[in-house]
């Protein structure tokens, strides 16, 4: 009989992030390929948003796809592409980014990145008292970061927390090493240091060690990487929370995705994973030594 | 020592001859046809081959352009970031203008498409050949200033194209004209016009004399500065239609847009057989040479023998030994 | 009356008065032209007359390419005027100088090899018909011009794949295709041979009969002598003055661009030449150039090769010498080696003084000490490091022996006036001590008075007990110096001279004809 | 014969001449520390100048074989990628003898990076050089190999090293030897043997002769693959230091690692006076370059003239503007 294909089409592993996601699906597909004989998924990284959409019709062209799983690169660039595919009669998921046109989506779960931004700005506030000078390192221009930052801001709009600096480091350690240098020599006094992925949050650690430098109270990142949540485990006085945004939300999409295919319940509908705080107290839940993420 | 050979060795006409570093980069292609097949038989199915050539158009369509500016003795570097801030303008416009002109926005968008690209390029030019900087040095420069500009436009974000344009838009990537993709027919085009251009106008052979030898080019006549420059304008006409091309097909313009592309664009350009020196261009050459990059990258996806982390590491060995056959295959 | 007499009183032949008999067609007056604090030229003053020949003489170094490159807008003078048929023109750009009449062909090759030889011809004013360029058209004009000037290259060749001698004809071509009043020729026989020069000369009288002004440049006297009708002689930057052609020997004219009396051209003959085989090569084939040529060079001999142009002298040797691919068993002092490699040849002692200085001769970017020692870094600097001080003492030296003229030592190679980049790189092969010396065109440039150095150089290497292999398209130079002269067509070689039959007749038939009947060999 | 030689006074090597060409760098530089002080007066600061000398450290190493490789005439845009495999290659062995060797893991790696560097620059040289590719091409193939070999060896994520070596390898990045940062003192050892080489060795004097004139190096028995092959072997070495240096920084390799650290390399060589065509390399002129440029990056930093949008197209500008100047001080 022919097998139910179920293609994943993801980014590349282009740093931490997407190294998790790309580790969670095939983890996924191997484990779906062993346990389910009739069912074959198919999993497609893509280093650019036009690669992805190259993919896709790669994909479709060569074989009828049962299911999509895809983690757009943005939602408007990626619409139409999925669309067409929707129109072929391939059930759709989409993980993380919406599309624009919410209709596509037969099955959405999302990560919150808003929520990411807002709850580690609630937190500054609260341990900061409500004010304090903060410095800030975005990560690549894309709505990810975009949607982090705006939540992050519109949360601390009103509070005496000032940013005192903003710049690009995209989610690359050494970028944020440097950057972070040069905050220091040009910030007398810093409270607080927010870096919206935990790749730079460890170029930011490594600065903040070097300076020597005791004014900064709070180094927080981003995404649950394994490291910065052992940190947390472990009591760091400067990291002490951590927000999740797990790679492994593919993981669950693929399975319920497989659900629906061979399973007698349909799953449908819209699904948004939370990002609470992790702290101490939960972070072993969270706490992933063998992912490379 | 007496006798007298008189077996004169005839000077021939290269003329006619074949040439195999001519053909190096259409066998190339050939040969990866046939591997694709071998690999996937659906490799060459219509739809799939049909998609990757019209993917292969954008590459292809600045790669024309780029074949100008490398044969003229130039390089440059921004044309990605060109792409993406071109888009950038175009959806701006075009958005901006719905209100007033309806459909009517899009041909208009277009020509200021057109006009941005004109300037870029010449900037690019004058930045190149009045100002004496490496082409390296000048045009990575100015795609710094390209991707910050989108980056700028967009607030970090995506300008999305109005959702009233989208549909009349579409046809420009999506639709087909006698059955043929109109991004294809668009880069045939292209080809047809550069290769004319190239090969016989005045302006072509000044083109490779300058490429070729700037003290002989300015010796006779040829100004090595507008010649070049021109070689940029041209450049920037090709990004520009590119970049029309591109917007129905994602329908956003982001700061990741057009992305490493430039390194595409002189990988086709170099496949095709033009030397990066100047001197020399071969603009079906070019279009073989983008035609087999997309098909690499189609060949990974279909295949399914390749680790997802060492796609980059394959493409980079079969655009080595595509080199190579083409080197040796003499 | 001997011509010192006439030079040191106002006598007989006084150097032509400066006003015209008729309208100059172009005037030269108070030219200077400086380099940063380095006087190349000044004052000088030259009216040039329509159906005239002029020529243009002086030493190596003396200023006459740079004179004529000011002329035709390649370079602007420092001071002084130029004006056409009265008006006063100022030339920036040479195409300046093109549209108002006047060519240069160039005493160093400028053409773009990446291109077709039409291409090349016809750069920056194509043939169109209806906005495209006519090839067909070109290809066939280029084909004709060509033919008129005896090349036999195919239209469509690469320039970077023909001889160098067909790159001057084309580059003369070039300068022929359009109708101007004012052509300059800058040495264009040094890489041609006999009969591609008569081709010339019948050109340039046929320019001549058209009213049109040639000025020409050459270090070959005797063409100057049939050509010219007035000469000109340039000393060390400066006029020394206008002489009417008709009335000057050759051996007067060398006076008047040295300033003094000359010693004999050619060097007394030594017997020194021995049996002792030096250098012996066996089927030599270049595949394209030269099939199955075999020859011996002994110690002490001076062989010398002759030929037309495109006989494959040039390249057989780069076949041998590892330069070129090609096949040949080679034997040097009884024992065989292997060459590979210019590398190998120059280890082996085997020295090569190629004929294209310009492109495989010199760094021309390059200063001159790092020129001269390039070839023989291996034995000039032991070791890893570089020594300056021995390198700057060489090219003093160098500078003294080979009489190298230049402003200052800190100049770079293609600074040099053409005839003193030929005495470095000639300098540059003889500073890895070959014991076989191939010299490709060793006086292509010289003026009179080096030629002589450089033949008693030649001379005292075979004194020495080396062996030397002469390459020359000047008849005369072989005769006068070599103890035997080879003679190669398309690629074989078609007989050998040597005693009472190495004449210039014979060299010629030997060189171009069918089936020569040339008595062959001779008595030593 | 007269020596007419004698009658004009023959000058004297150029050798102490002041030449604007060569001190434009130096200019450029001094430019910018002053214009550095107007905008923030900590510019100056020695912490701040140590940071920004120390960053630029990797750079300038990595440049000085950089220039080895541009003044031979070729280019090499697998740096950054061969950073990061080289850094991962380092860790792994060290995380693996660890257990057996303890401390002496560090040197012993170290040795193993060094070697890796050089097999890599081979690599690169031989298809260059004996499969006669363009190096703009073979270098990006081989720089998609890099990168996604290092993607592949840390699973897309990072290798960091072993916690027992970190402490005792982190001054390697972070220590001082009499008050001066042991990344500015490797780099100044790696800059005066590149400088000792380029200017004083037999070999410097074949990398310019490749580079000027491929020929004449070949009629002056230069082997012209040997002695570019070598450039390449000289800049995998000093890729390989840079690694070295790099490791204690942060502790890790990631498939991020280097990114586009090629654009920078070849940008300061270029902004220190070497001529992308080859022929002539300036070694000092190229640390200048290093240096420059991450202080362009750090006063965008420390200003806050520019929108974050907008720094590259800042950073852009300037290296236009600074090689204009260089261009035009003459
Ligand atoms: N660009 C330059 N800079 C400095 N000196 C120069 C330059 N060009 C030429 N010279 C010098 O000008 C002098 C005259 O050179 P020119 O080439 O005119 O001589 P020439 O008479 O043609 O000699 P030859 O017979 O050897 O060709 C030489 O000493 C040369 O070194
Ligand atoms: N582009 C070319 N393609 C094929 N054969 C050529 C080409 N150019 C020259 N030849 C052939 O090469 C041979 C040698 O040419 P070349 O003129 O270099 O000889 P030469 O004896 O060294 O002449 P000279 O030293 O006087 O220039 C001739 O047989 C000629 O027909
Ligand atoms: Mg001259
Ligand atoms: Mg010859």
């Amino acid at each position: 009989a022919d097998k139910k294909v179920i293609a994943v089409s993801i980014p590349a592993a282009d740093h931490g992030w997407t190294a998790g996601v790309v580790y969670h699906a095939q983890a996924a597909a191997k484990e779906i390929n062993a346990a389910f004989p009739d069912v074959e998924v198919v999993v497609k990284t893509s280093p650019s948003a036009a690669d992805q959409v190259s993919a896709l019709e790669d994909l479709s062209a060569s074989r009828k796809l049962n299911a999509l799983v895809i983690l757009p690169y943005t939602s408007e660039e990626l619409t139409q592409p999925v669309k067409a595919i929707k129109d072929m009669g391939t059930f759709i998921t989409v993980v993380d980014r919406g599309l624009t046109d919410a209709s596509i989506q037969d099955l959405y779960l999302a990560g919150d990145n808003i929520a990411v931004g807002a709850n580690t700005a609630k937190f500054m506030i609260e341990k900061l008292g409500g004010k304090g000078n903060v410095v800030v390192l975005r990560g690549i221009p894309t709505v990810i970061d975009d949607e982090r930052i705006k939540g992050f801001e519109d949360t601390i709009k009103g509070t005496d927390l000032k940013v005192l600096d903003i710049q690009y480091a995209h989610w690359n350690s050494d970028q944020a090493f440097k950057l972070m240098q040069d905050y220091l020599a040009k910030h007398p006094h810093i409270d607080a240091v927010w870096a919206n992925d935990d790749d730079m949050l460890l170029g930011v650690l490594e600065a903040v060690k070097q300076s020597g430098r005791t004014d900064i109270k709070l180094a927080l990142g981003g995404n649950g990487m394994k490291d910065i949540v052992k940190k947390v485990i472990d009591g760091d006085a400067m990291t002490p929370v951590e927000t999740p945004y797990p790679p492994s939300m593919i993981k669950t999409a693929v399975y319920m995705t497989v659900a629906n295919l061979v399973g007698q319940a349909p799953v449908r509908g819209h699904v948004k994973l939370d990002a609470p705080l992790i702290t101490q107290a939960n972070a072993k839940e969270y706490y992933f030594p063998d992912s490379p993420f | 020592m007496t006798a007298l050979t008189q077996s004169a060795p005839a000077r021939n006409d290269r003329q006619f001859q074949f040439s195999w570093t001519d053909a190096g980069p259409f066998l190339a292609l050939a040969v990866l046809l046939v591997v694709g097949f071998a690999v996937n038989p659906d490799f060459l199915s219509t739809t799939n081959l049909g998609n990757v050539i019209t993917r292969s158009a954008y590459v292809a369509i600045i790669a024309v352009g780029a074949t100008f500016v490398i044969s003229s003795g130039g390089l440059d570097l921004s044309v990605g970031s060109m792409v993406a801030f071109i888009a950038g303008i175009t959806i701006m416009f075009m958005n901006m203008m719905v209100p007033g002109l309806g459909l009517w926005a899009i041909p208009v968008g277009m020509a200021i498409a057109l006009l941005a690209g004109l300037l870029c390029g010449l900037a690019n030019g004058l930045i190149v050949t009045v100002g004496r900087i490496e082409p390296f040095i000048a045009t990575l420069g100015t795609m710094g200033i390209f991707r910050a500009l989108i980056t700028y436009m967009t607030d970090g974000g995506t300008i999305p194209i109005d959702r009233s344009l989208r549909e009349a838009y579409r046809p420009v990537y999506f639709g087909t004209l006698g059955g043929i993709p109109v991004p294809i027919l668009i880069s045939a085009v292209v080809a047809l016009l550069g290769a004319f251009v190239l090969y016989k106008t005045k302006y072509g052979r000044k083109c490779a004399a300058v490429g070729a030898n700037e003290d002989v080019a300015r010796y006779s006549g040829i100004s090595v500065i507008k010649t070049r420059t021109v070689a940029y304008v041209i450049q920037g006409a090709c990004v520009a239609i590119a970049a029309v091309c591109y917007v129905p097909r994602l329908g956003a313009a982001t700061p990741t847009t057009g992305q490493l592309w430039e390194l595409q664009v002189i990988t086709a350009v170099v496949i095709g057989g033009t030397a990066l020196r100047g001197g020399k261009g071969r603009i079906w050459g070019t279009i073989a040479g983008a035609v087999i990059l997309e098909l690499i990258a189609n060949l990974m996806v279909l295949s399914d023998f390749v680790s997802e982390y060492l796609v980059a590491a394959v493409q980079g060995v079969i655009i080595i030994i595509a080199m190579l056959v083409q080197r040796f295959s003499r | 009356m001997s011509i010192a007499a006439r030079l040191e009183g106002d006598h007989a032949v006084a150097p032509v008065a400066g006003v015209p008999v008729g309208p100059a067609v172009l005037r030269a007056e108070g030219i200077s032209k400086r380099y940063g604090t380095v006087t190349v030229l000044s004052d000088v003053t030259l009216d040039i007359l329509p159906g005239e020949i002029h020529a243009i003489i002086g030493e190596n170094g003396a200023g006459k390419s740079t004179f004529m490159r000011l002329l035709s807008g390649y370079v602007e003078p420092t001071e002084g005027t130029l004006s056409m048929a009265g008006g006063r023109v100022h030339f920036t750009k040479p195409d300046q100088a093109q549209a108002a009449g006047i060519a240069l062909v160039h005493q160093e090759i400028l053409l773009a090899e990446a291109l077709t030889v039409t291409d090349n011809l016809f750069l920056g004013r194509e043939l169109t018909r209806g906005g495209i360029v006519d090839d067909v058209r070109m290809r066939r004009v280029a084909a004709a011009k060509l033919a008129e000037l005896g090349c036999e290259v195919s239209p469509t060749a690469l320039v970077g794949a023909i001889s160098l001698a067909d790159r001057q004809l084309v580059q003369i071509a070039r300068a022929l295709l359009d109708e101007h009043k004012v052509v300059i020729f800058d040495e264009p026989t040094a890489v041609l041979t006999g009969e591609e020069v008569e081709r010339l000369l019948a050109v340039i009288f046929e320019l001549k009969a058209r009213g049109i002004a040639v000025l020409y440049i050459s270090h070959r006297l005797d063409e100057v002598q049939r050509l010219a009708d007035k000469v000109t002689v340039l000393r060390d930057g400066k006029m020394v003055g206008t002489y009417p052609g008709h009335m000057l020997t050759q051996t007067e004219m060398a006076r008047v661009m040295v300033g003094r009396e000359l010693a004999a051209l050619y060097p007394q003959r030594q017997a020194v030449r021995t049996d002792q085989p030096m250098l012996s090569v066996r089927n030599a084939v270049v595949p394209g150039f030269a099939q199955d040529v075999s020859f011996t060079v002994h110690k002490g001999e001076i062989l010398g090769f002759a030929g037309m142009i495109g006989a494959g002298r040039t390249e057989l040797f780069e076949g041998i010498l590892g330069l070129r691919p090609g096949t040949a068993v080679i034997e040097l002092n009884g024992s065989p080696i292997q060459i590979h490699s210019q590398r190998e040849a120059v280890d082996a002692g085997i020295g090569y003084l190629t004929e294209d200085r310009k492109g495989k001769g010199l760094l021309l970017q390059e200063r001159l000490g790092p020129n001269l020692t390039l070839s023989a870094l291996a034995s000039f600097h032991p070791g890893i490091i570089l020594r300056r001080a021995r390198e700057a003492e060489a090219l003093t030296q160098a500078v003294a022996d080979y009489d190298i003229r230049l402003k200052s030592l800190g100049v770079k190679a293609g600074q040099l006036s053409g005839g003193n980049q030929q005495k470095l790189l000639l300098a540059k092969v003889l500073l890895t001590n070959p014991s076989v010396v191939i010299i490709d065109e060793p006086t292509r440039g010289i003026d009179i008075a080096n030629k002589a150095q450089i033949y008693s150089f030649i001379q005292d290497l075979v004194g020495q007990g080396k062996a030397c292999i002469v390459i020359s398209s000047e008849m005369q130079e072989l005769i006068g110096i070599c103890d035997r002269v080879l003679v190669m067509r398309e690629g074989v070689i078609s007989g050998e001279v040597w005693g009472e039959t190495m004449t210039e007749s014979n060299i010629a038939l030997l060189a171009t004809s069918e089936r020569a009947h040339v008595a062959q060999g001779g008595t030593q």
